[in-house]
């Protein structure tokens, strides 16, 4: 059934290809139509868990190349929380498409991303999931910079470095075949548990590949540069599908390998070295996605492109989930899981909402906006609820999966990453507000009076957003209950938790009451408000220049919005220790450059060069044969 | 003083580095033709003597001689000289090929220094 | 059951306003007698706020109001989670610590949304100015939570406050010295008092974020300043002073709150970036030290 | 079918040529007729020589009725005539194209193509060691004259180095036949790779070294590689397709006839007493060290013609790497990457030199805008570039799967080769993303006319593009082809009994 669905994604891309430039959008109606059907298949197999389905290929001398899959418990809530959320940003983006004649591309390789999407969280061995991790880096190369010359510099950091990663993970893989001579994940870590007390050093090498492989898909520390340029020059809702979806299959493929491996590590505790209740190993994984979510915060404050500041955000919740996840408690992995669901959801909130701002001003660079909740509301709540849901304030759902992040790491007793991940969170609420008050607040410029709402089509995925961020802010348990199933399946002991009452060793929270009392404390405010006198509109220019007509003092409404340089005496504090990751690359890259042109002087300039090369070459292999026999 | 085959093949094999090193240092183009058509006859020195059996005969058969078994007569294997004769005129079809194209690149360039050939332009 | 719910609401509410309103009147008293001059009766915030009510005042759109509400009602839900004394408005929640700090950033969000909406470029800078404040003073407040949640194996701040009742030798003010010189330090920072109070600095930025507000929102600024008083003072009261009867409970809270009063009495202004600084160094190793002491 | 069709294959091309030269004086059109003619027949008896292959195994063919140890005989196994229809294939390509063209030199032209592909046959088909050594020398010597048809400053230098670097390797395979002769006496390969075995162990390093020097300037290893940089950029588009295509074909079959099966590579990795240095280390550090300078040197080199030459060099060093494994499954990940990189380059050389049609410099910014002015040909570039990359489901694919998982048994030299190796693809996919990017790249305001491509052009790129398309989606076809190529490499005594079966081995 799954291999269906995956062949027909294939052939109704073909099908979108013919579709004459003019009826663009007709390609996406075809789209979402496509996601609807998934929609419903995946709905239908919600507990038909551990069916499986395999496709025989290629048997090259007892080696049976073969794609099969396997609904895991994981793999379908996953699948089931992106196809939806992708459902929402393609009806975003058929209105988006409407106007522009855009290239018949984008359409087609989206077709190929939800395929390999459904194709990575149902891969039952490493093949399939090697298979469709390429199909969906090859692809999303095409979609990220659809012939824009800037956005090739940005998206050329995201090609090569997951790349790299994939082919170490091949390199893994190859590995882990020797040992087991079959793809299967299972018996995968399983000899590679017992790899770690036989040969640490290549236990170590395989496990680093895979590391390899992972981090860089979800941009952790050595790697963490690439989402702020990808996401800066991205086409809009892709950048929501971008940061709410393509970064979370290196988490995936973290939950898939590396924590059932510490988990075998942790019960069975042999040679390795156990720190604080869990393997080294893990450890300093969680450390990495701790130190990761606060540099990416930091960098966030600094940010001044509303595209790249979202970027940043995603980077430092990437953070958040991945330390959570590393800590191996049964709490520990639900909060990382319940984090991605709910980043995933307020995350591509905000981008819609930024995309929604960028279609109707054109404009990125944050202090050229602002004042546009007067003209947008719809957009600046769905903005203002994300906020919300980033900055984990209570009734919205980034709450109860941070407060769940807190109680595993309270409980396992890790102090110091608390502090971190408190550190980031308070930091996001600075550059959240900051986001908040250039674009939506503050004054509105002129040349932005006219702007109206976006089209209706357009804010359906808002409502819908908004909808969904208070209902699982009120009732976690929705996400909560398939979240369980999954740690069954890694057969860690369920968390309790009922519709509306999240329970912990520390203390147990009402989301319901919650919200009952914030709703009653609001009401409670506006009686009080309603007692006091009515409140009479005023111009806000009016009051500044007192009723002299601004345009005198040649005062625009843009000089008084403050947003350029929003932290900037803050920002000095960080001026002595400011290592520039980006800087390292590009000069990687130079020097890399620089080699292979020395190389290709050397031949081509003038024979003089090569007969030297010819001799060294001679000498090499002489003294090679000489000094091996 | 008799040459025996030993002999004949380090004297080949020496020939050859001779070649070898005229090719690699050389500026003149030329030169580097010259020296690889040296490497072609330390070449065909080093097949012959490969064929050459100490106090054999040349490998004629006149009307006087008998063949009862090959072993018996006394004559150098023959092979080797036919293998010659085609690395010959291998030799000579490279070497006038080479000159040609030297030629043409002598009006191209206007000189026959390796060094001054690579222009900067064609990179 | 809902009945009693939202009568134990109004309680908790009526309560922090009223108690809030007092412990300003007397604090301004209590600075008026150090710099030797006389205050009004201490009764005068509760005349304030009757008479800013009464006032006509402007608003320049929609989400100016909205953002102030929706300020004061955050610190109102936030003291709903307070444990006042031994009263608690929810059974089972008493007091978690974590939905309390976080509900806190609900009241800045509205203010400063409200605030922001206005359009005053000194209302945004003032509001950035406290946002990174923020920043500074969490550090330590965090720290100490942590340090006493790993101490009584739980989050609730009843369970803090059992763990002290007893002679007042077991409070933990005796107990975790050091943290308890962190948190109060940080206590500076949170009610934005003279060392911290750059957001509101009247000379440079024409206090800040209330530079636009007039009439009944000024006054919902000063009912969520007193809120945010007996908030405060009341969570380190439970935290470090074992915060015991009704009565006990309010005078913890003032003394408290006098204590405050001394230090801004005495010192200038900081700038704000030496503050968070300031507040990254000292209060924050101070509680680091108790951290390790407790966990060695 | 009698034995003797494969002879017909060199003759005839042989006999050809001169007479196009001949013919050709009165008319260009005939020489280009017989070309194509030619072609075709040798296409047609290729294949029915296949079936019989299929059927019943290697075929001998006797030269004037010397039996085989003696005179020179022609031995088509199964490898040898897989390789032959490839090559024809890209030769049908590339004569075409050059049909297409009026060029007023054709009927020479022609006449050095017809030697051309009479030598590759040749060299596929000959089981004798000097009729090898001058069928590698008219191969070079027609390379030349195809490299400097183009009369430019760039093509003529190219083809000067390359004359003077194979001439250097043929002189050394010249002494290596001479001192094979010297000890065994024979020319005949099979007896050769019969009684290879007990030479004594210091004149066998002897022999090795000087046929590996001598191959390493046709396969584009590196320090041999310098004339790739000005050949491939200065010689005309159809002879690049020839020298990407078949000089790698033809190179990639003597490398596995000579150390696969005559001296027995695979055989002495596993008990490497036979050879007891260790040929592997130097095979992979040579190989290993070739694929990332090739790449390096792709990387920054701007014509196009010349990134795609050094990535053709890469990809071939790449297959030799996998073949010096000595594993069965390295020679199948060989086969399979060749197998993709043979159909895939000539494409490649093909729809670039289509995108770039109208501009006047070669280099990288050509393609920029390309897709609107050719969409066609843009598309069989992606095509070409991802089965060259190894898009997933390509052969190439499957055989970079498999060369990592035979190499990966346990850490030893080969992890290190391999990483490098991970390296050099990262390095390539980023210069051929970087090409396709540009492709993309429009600005509205231009309007930008079509390019008009002639019917040859289309056709070979269609047919290419086809054949890819069809060992892709047809998985088990390549299988077998390449499951039963790697049998027929390792048979070292299969190719010995099908050579001396018919004459009884000589007491000497």
């Amino acid at each position: 059934m799954i291999g269906k669905i995956l062949l027909s994604g294939v052939l109704i891309s073909f099908l979108s290809m013919f579709v004459r430039k003019r009826y663009n959008y007709f390609r996406w109606i075809l789209f979402s139509i496509y996601l609807l059907l998934t929609l419903y298949f995946l709905f239908l197999w919600r507990n038909s868990f551990y069916y499986n389905e395999s496709y025989n290929f290629l048997s090259l001398y007892g080696l049976n190349f073969s794609l099969n899959f396997k609904i895991t418990p994981l793999g379908w809530l996953f699948s089931f929380f992106t196809i939806f959320l992708t459902f929402l940003i393609s009806i975003f983006s058929i209105q988006k498409n409407i106007g522009e004649d855009s290239e018949k591309l984008i359409s087609f390789f989206w077709f190929y991303l939800i395929v390999s999407n459904i194709g990575i969280f149902f891969a039952d061995d490493f093949l399939t999931l090697f298979i469709f991790w390429e199909l969906m880096t090859f692809s999303s190369f095409f979609v990220i910079s659809p012939g824009w010359i800037k956005s090739f510099r940005a998206v050329n950091y995201y090609f090569v470095l997951s790349t790299l990663g994939a082919f170490f993970m091949l390199l893994g893989i190859g590995f882990l075949y020797g040992g087991t001579k079959s793809f299967s994940i299972e018996s995968g870590y399983t000899y590679l548990f017992t790899l770690f007390s036989i040969n640490p050093l290549l236990s170590v090498f395989i496990t680093i590949t895979f590391i390899l492989g992972f981090f860089t898909k979800s941009a952790l520390i050595p790697f963490h540069i690439w989402p702020a340029q990808a996401h800066a020059e991205a086409p809009d809702d892709f950048s929501a599908f971008l940061s709410g979806i393509m970064i979370k299959y290196g988490l995936f493929g973290n939950l898939l390998f590396l924590v059932p491996l510490f988990l075998l590590i942790k019960n069975y505790p042999s040679t390795q070295i156990i720190t604080n209740g869990i393997p080294l190993f893990s450890h300093i994984l969680s450390w990495v996605g701790a130190i990761t979510s606060v540099i990416a915060t930091f960098l966030a404050i600094e940010s001044n492109d509303m595209k790249k500041l979202a970027a940043w955000s995603t980077v430092a919740n990437i953070g958040y989930a991945t330390t959570s996840i590393f800590i191996l408690s049964s709490y520990g992995i639900a909060g990382g899981i319940f984090q991605i669901i709910t980043h995933a959801i307020f995350k591509t909130a905000i981008f819609l909402a930024l995309a929604a701002v960028k279609y109707r001003t054109h404009e990125r660079e944050m202090h050229k906006l602002g004042g546009l909740a007067y003209k947008m509301p719809v957009t600046f709540l769905t903005f203002l609820l994300g906020i919300i849901a980033a900055a984990g304030i209570p009734p919205m759902n980034g709450y109860a999966s941070k407060w769940f992040i807190y109680q595993a790491l309270l409980s396992g007793h890790f102090p110091f990453l608390t502090i971190a991940i408190f550190l980031s969170s308070t930091g996001a609420f600075m550059y959240l507000f900051r986001a908040l008050h250039s674009i939506f607040l503050g004054q509105l410029p002129e040349k932005f009076d006219d702007v109206k709402e976006v089209p209706f089509l357009m804010q359906i995925p808002m409502y819908i957003l908004m909808a969904l961020m208070l209902l699982t802010g009120v009732f976690p348990g929705i996400i909560l209950k398939p979240i369980n199933s999954v740690l069954i399946s890694f057969n860690l002991q369920p968390v309790k938790v009922t519709y509306n009452t999240m329970f912990s060793t520390l203390s147990s929270v009402d989301s319901l009451k919650v919200f009952l009392t914030f709703s009653g404390s609001f009401a409670f405010a506006f009686i009080l408000y309603l007692i006091g006198k009515p409140r009479k509109h005023v111009e806000p220019l009016d009051n500044y220049t007192a009723g002299q007509d601004p345009k005198e003092f040649g005062l625009t409404r843009e000089l008084y919005h403050f947003a350029l340089k929003f932290y900037e005496p803050f920002e000095h504090m960080f001026d002595s220790y400011r290592t520039n990751t980006k800087e390292f690359y590009d000069s990687f890259e130079r020097k890399v450059n620089e080699f292979g042109n020395f190389i290709k002087e050397s031949y081509s300039k003038n024979i003089r060069y090569s007969s030297y090369i010819f001799i060294f070459a001679l000498v090499l292999v002489i003294l090679y044969g000489w000094l091996v026999w | 003083m008799m040459i025996d085959n030993r002999t004949l093949y380090i004297y080949s094999f020496i020939i050859f580095l001779i070649g070898i090193y005229g090719a690699i240092t050389n500026r003149n183009l030329i030169k580097i033709l010259v020296s690889l058509s040296i490497i072609e006859t330390a070449l065909n020195i080093f097949l012959v003597s490969t064929g050459y059996i100490n106090g054999s005969n040349p490998p004629i058969l006149h009307s006087g001689m008998k063949l009862i078994s090959p072993n018996s007569i006394n004559i150098s294997d023959p092979l080797p000289h036919a293998l010659v004769l085609t690395a010959i005129v291998i030799g000579v079809g490279t070497t006038a090929i080479g000159i040609g194209l030297t030629i043409k690149l002598y009006n191209h360039y206007k000189t026959l220094n390796v060094n001054r050939m690579g222009d900067k332009d064609e990179l | 059951m809902v009945k009693t719910y939202i009568f134990r609401f109004l309680i908790a509410v009526l309560t922090s306003i009223f108690m809030g309103l007092l412990y300003m009147g007397i604090g301004r008293k209590f600075m008026a007698r150090i710099r030797r001059c006389y205050a009004g009766p201490f009764y005068q915030s509760y005349i304030d706020v009757i008479k800013l009510f009464s006032k006509n005042s402007i608003s320049h759109n929609w989400i100016m109001d909205f953002g102030v509400m929706m300020g004061f009602a955050g610190i109102i839900a936030t003291v709903v989670f307070l444990p006042i004394g031994p009263f608690n408005v929810f059974p089972d929640m008493k007091g978690n610590i974590i939905i309390i700090m976080y509900f806190m950033t609900i009241g800045y969000l509205g203010m400063a949304m409200g605030v922001a909406a206005s359009g005053n470029p000194n209302a945004t800078i003032g509001i950035a100015r406290a946002l990174s404040l923020m920043i500074g003073y969490e550090i330590p407040f965090a720290l100490s939570v942590i340090l006493l949640i790993f101490a009584n194996r739980s989050s609730l701040l009843y369970d803090m406050v059992l763990s002290q009742h007893g002679s007042f030798l077991n409070w933990n003010m005796f107990r975790y010295p050091f943290a308890f010189a962190g948190s109060l330090i940080a206590l500076q920072g949170m009610l934005g008092e003279q060392p911290f109070d750059a957001m509101i600095a009247p000379a440079e930025i024409a206090s800040g974020p209330m530079v636009e507000l007039s009439g009944k929102f000024l006054g919902f600024g000063f009912l969520q300043h007193a809120s945010q008083i007996f908030l405060e003072t009341g969570i380190i009261a439970a935290m470090f002073l074992g915060g015991g009867t009704i009565l006990g409970f309010f005078t913890k809270q003032l003394i408290l709150y006098l204590i405050t009063l001394s230090i801004a009495a005495v010192f200038s202004r900081y700038r704000f970036e030496d503050a968070v600084k300031f507040f990254w160094i000292i209060p924050t190793l101070l509680v680091l030290l108790q951290l390790v002491i407790f966990l060695a | 079918m009698n034995y003797n069709l494969p002879v017909l294959l060199i003759a005839i091309p042989i006999l050809f040529s001169f007479l196009s030269l001949i013919l050709g004086s009165f008319n260009k059109i005939l020489s280009k007729i017989i070309l194509i003619s030619v072609i075709i027949f040798n296409i047609i008896s290729g294949i029915c020589i296949y079936n019989s292959v299929l059927k019943n195994g290697n075929i001998l063919t006797v030269i004037g009725n010397y039996l085989p140890p003696f005179g020179i005989n022609l031995i088509s196994t199964y490898t040898s005539i897989s390789f032959l229809i490839l090559l024809y294939i890209v030769f049908l390509v590339a004569s075409l194209i050059f049909v297409s063209k009026n060029d007023d030199r054709a009927d020479k032209i022609s006449s050095v193509l017809l030697l051309y592909l009479a030598s590759s046959t040749g060299i596929l088909l000959t089981g004798d060691i000097f009729n090898l050594f001058v069928f590698i020398e008219i191969f070079s010597i027609s390379n030349i004259i195809l490299i400097s048809i183009k009369d430019k400053k760039l093509s003529i230098k190219g083809s000067l180095k390359y004359l003077i670097i194979t001439s250097i390797g043929a002189s050394l395979y010249l002494f290596g036949i001479g001192f094979l002769y010297g000890i065994l006496g024979t020319l005949n390969l099979s007896e050769i790779s019969l009684n290879f075995d007990n030479i004594s162990y210091f004149s066998k390093v002897f022999i090795f070294l000087f046929f590996l020097g001598s191959i390493m300037a046709e396969l584009e290893v590196f320090p041999f590689n310098f004339w790739i940089s000005d050949s491939y950029a200065g010689s005309k588009n159809y002879v690049n397709i020839l020298l990407s295509g078949l000089s790698s074909i033809v190179a990639l079959y003597i490398f596995i006839r000579l150390f696969l099966t005559v001296f027995g590579y695979p055989t002495f990795i596993s008990f490497s007493y036979s050879l007891p240095f260790n040929v592997k280390t130097l095979f992979l550090t040579i190989f290993g060290l070739s694929v990332i300078v090739n790449e390096l040197a792709a990387l920054s080199s701007k014509n196009v013609k010349r990134i795609l030459g050094f990535s053709s060099a890469s990809s071939l060093s790449l297959i030799l790497l996998s073949l010096s494994t000595g594993l069965k499954n390295g020679v199948m990940a060989a086969m399979l990457i060749a197998i993709s990189v043979i159909i895939s380059k000539p494409l490649l050389f093909l729809s670039s030199h289509q995108i770039m049609k109208g501009k006047g410099e070669k280099n990288l910014n050509s393609f920029i805008d390309g897709f609107r002015r050719n969409p066609l040909f843009s598309i069989l570039f992606i095509i070409g570039v991802f089965t060259l990359v190894g898009f997933p489901l390509t052969p190439s694919f499957w055989g970079k799967f498999l060369l990592f998982i035979s190499a990966t048994e346990k850490i030893s030299y080969t992890t290190l080769i391999l990483v490098i190796v991970v390296f050099s693809i990262t390095i390539e996919l980023f210069y051929y993303f970087r090409l396709m990017h540009k492709l993309f790249i429009k600005d509205e305001n231009i309007k930008v006319e079509k390019t008009k491509n002639n019917f040859v052009y289309i056709f070979s790129g269609i047919l290419l593009a086809s054949i890819i398309i069809f060992f892709s989606v047809k998985p088990y076809f390549t299988q077998n082809i390449v499951e039963k190529t790697t049998e027929d490499i390792f048979d070292k005594s299969g190719y010995i009994k099908s050579c001396l079966k018919s004459g009884e081995i000589d007491d000497r």
